[in-house]
């Protein structure tokens, strides 16, 4: 059961280096940050089969802190995007 | 061998990002690469089994890093575009290659070199962590064993941040850090920014109380709280409060003077600086790490937002 | 090949390829990225000694473990001054240039 | 009853890594920004939830349980959120000149 895991583990973050290409071949920032979500997901997936694998239970709070902080962070990065994409006087008011 | 797979996997996964962080043309896409490498090194500390660390990892190396470096690359003002026509020459990369590849050597032929059976502190530890009636042997270490490295890196952080605040110009002093963000007329940010922060205090509650027996404590749930106040500030439901707010620098200052006071205490009580008495250490260290909670929260939520950048409205 | 010299050799190469971006990037914020990566090369070093030192009914040393918790929070606390540092230096030079002192050069 | 459940955590986690592969497929090939985020979010939203839902049986206490579940909505929820700015975003790049 536990090689199981495992290779799932392995196959969810081979398809996630996959995703990546997709930040590589762009083309709008809005794809790159699609790549970032995927990432974020299978990363979380991922660490939770390995988890389970080597019988860990506190590495759902990782997985639980990953999910709180990855969402934290797509934030930032649509934030900056919709800066980038507005005129930047409407942002700021110093 | 499944698990060697993995490894294996996770490590050329985490150089290819490296280095993708490292050569890509774009800031911005080196940025998204790094925080991709941080999420990776979560999965390289649960594999080195540090539950502890793959929880600081994740709050930090995945998450405020990265946006902080998405706040600082906003601000660059085509900057970048200079520096790229400002090339090194083709003398100083080959010399950095040589250079790297010889540090890069060295270090492999550390690790392969490494003394058997490896030296090591599991055994005092896990001897003596029962004196100090928490559960958790990192938290062990950092209130009890190396206490002074906990505290010293309390007082680093808050050097930190008046660092960053001193570099506000002179009129912005005792100003407010930071943009200030509307509320998004779309609405989803700020429907986001009530939901999520909740959760995350719940979470963030739990790693601190869980700390004493299980991974987490005050660092990871401090983050938390620092992202999830910082999550309220972009979507504009609230103000960053001016630097010389009372309140803020009160709880700036708070963990390092209880600890520093419960430090010399231990003079008196135990006779050693940082020393608890034996029937005491469980108490005195849940008051250390309750009263570090809101100075980690503050500092780490501050260094984000930076330096004064508006004039506070009631400074 | 056990895991921590896996993990050990990755590391090493991570502080190779991080020195190299500290050297040759031109712009300081992308130095900073380099010196994070270098850092963190540093840091997986750190962890697999400590997954060596397994023992008493350890997974790992716990001594350098909490080394590295507050080691990666002071990290932070290094790229937040590096980051705002830039930030000052092109808001009041209009250039992320090192080379020089901007002072001198009278850009302003 | 121990195979059982083993059983269904393979079958649920196989489901679970097809939908990774189809999300990663999907983002690479599919022509156009919604059409991938479409892709993008059937990995987000139902691989992980195969994952998880395969999980719960390895778990040994009722609360890690309810914990990995909570990983789920939360995924689930940020990843809602975050595709509509996406989108947003990429709709506003389109209507500009």
């Amino acid at each position: 059961m536990d090689e199981f895991l495992l290779s799932a583990a392995a196959f969810v973050l081979l398809m996630v280096a996959l995703g990546l290409v997709r930040v590589a071949r762009g083309p709008g920032h809005a794809d790159r940050m699609m790549a970032a979500q995927l990432l974020g997901t299978g990363g979380i997936g991922a660490l939770l089969l390995v988890g389970a694998a080597v019988r860990e239970v506190a590495v759902v709070d990782v997985a639980l802190t990953l999910a709180l902080l990855a969402a934290f962070t797509s934030i930032a990065f649509v934030k900056f995007m919709a800066h980038k994409d507005r005129p930047p006087t409407s942002e700021e008011d110093s | 061998m499944t698990g060697g797979i993995v490894s294996l996997a996770i490590v050329l996964l985490l150089l290819a990002l490296a280095v993708w962080a490292v050569l890509v043309r774009e800031a911005f896409l080196a940025i998204a690469g790094f925080v991709a490498y941080g999420l990776l090194l979560s999965l390289v500390w649960v594999r080195l089994y540090g539950i502890d660390v793959a929880l600081t990892e994740a709050a930090i190396g995945g998450g405020l890093t990265g946006a902080m470096l998405i706040g600082a690359v906003s601000r660059l003002r085509g900057t970048e575009a200079a520096s790229r026509s400002e090339r090194s020459g083709a003398g100083l990369h080959v010399v950095a290659l040589l250079l790297c590849f010889s540090v890069t050597a060295t270090l492999v032929l550390c690790v392969l070199l490494l003394p058997e059976p490896a030296p090591t502190l599991a055994l005092q530890v896990s001897e003596n962590l029962a004196v100090t009636g928490v559960g958790n042997p990192i938290t062990g270490v950092l209130l009890a064993f190396r206490a002074l490295d906990t505290l010293l890196e309390a007082i680093v952080l808050v050097i930190a941040l008046i660092g960053v605040w001193s570099l506000a110009p002179d009129r912005l002093w005792g100003g407010r850090p930071g943009l200030r963000y509307h509320a998004d007329p779309d609405g989803i940010l700020a429907y986001f920014a009530r939901l999520l922060p909740p959760l995350g205090i719940i979470f963030a509650v739990y790693i601190f109380w869980a700390g004493a027996d299980h991974p987490g404590g005050k660092f990871q749930s401090a983050t938390i709280l620092a992202a999830m106040w910082m999550l309220v500030l972009m979507a504009g439901l609230a103000d960053t409060p001016s630097i010389g707010h009372r309140g803020v620098r009160f709880g700036i200052v708070i963990g390092p003077l209880v600890f520093v006071a419960i430090g010399v205490l231990g003079l008196f009580s135990a006779g050693a600086l940082l020393a608890y008495p034996e029937e005491w250490a469980k108490p005195m260290i849940v008051v250390v790490e309750v009263a570090l909670l809101p100075t980690l929260t503050l500092v780490l939520g501050l260094l984000l937002a930076g330096p004064p950048a508006r004039r506070g409205s009631a400074a | 090949m056990s895991i921590e010299t896996l993990f050990g050799l990755g590391a090493a190469a991570l502080v190779g390829i991080g020195l190299y971006g500290l050297i040759v990037l031109a712009h300081p914020l992308r130095k900073i990225i380099a010196f994070n990566v270098m850092g963190s090369g540093v840091f997986v070093l750190f962890g697999a000694l400590a997954k060596r030192g397994a023992g008493a009914g350890l997974h790992a040393d716990p001594v350098p473990q909490a080394l590295l918790i507050t080691a990666i929070v002071v990290a932070f606390a290094a790229s937040a001054l590096a980051v705002a540092l830039i930030v000052r230096l092109i808001e009041s030079t209009d250039s992320a240039s090192l080379a020089g002192d901007p002072l001198d050069e009278g850009t302003h | 009853m121990g195979r059982l459940l083993d059983l269904f955590s393979i079958v649920a986690v196989v489901a679970g890594a097809f939908f990774f592969l189809a999300g990663s497929v999907g983002l690479l090939r599919f022509p156009d920004a919604y059409t991938r985020l479409h892709a993008l979010t059937k990995a987000d939203n139902l691989g992980l939830a195969l994952v998880v839902i395969g999980l719960l049986p390895q778990m040994d206490s009722v609360l890690a349980a309810l914990k990995l579940v909570v990983v789920w909505l939360l995924v689930l929820l940020s990843s809602a959120a975050v595709s509509q700015l996406i989108a947003r975003a990429a709709r506003r790049r389109e209507q500009q000149p």
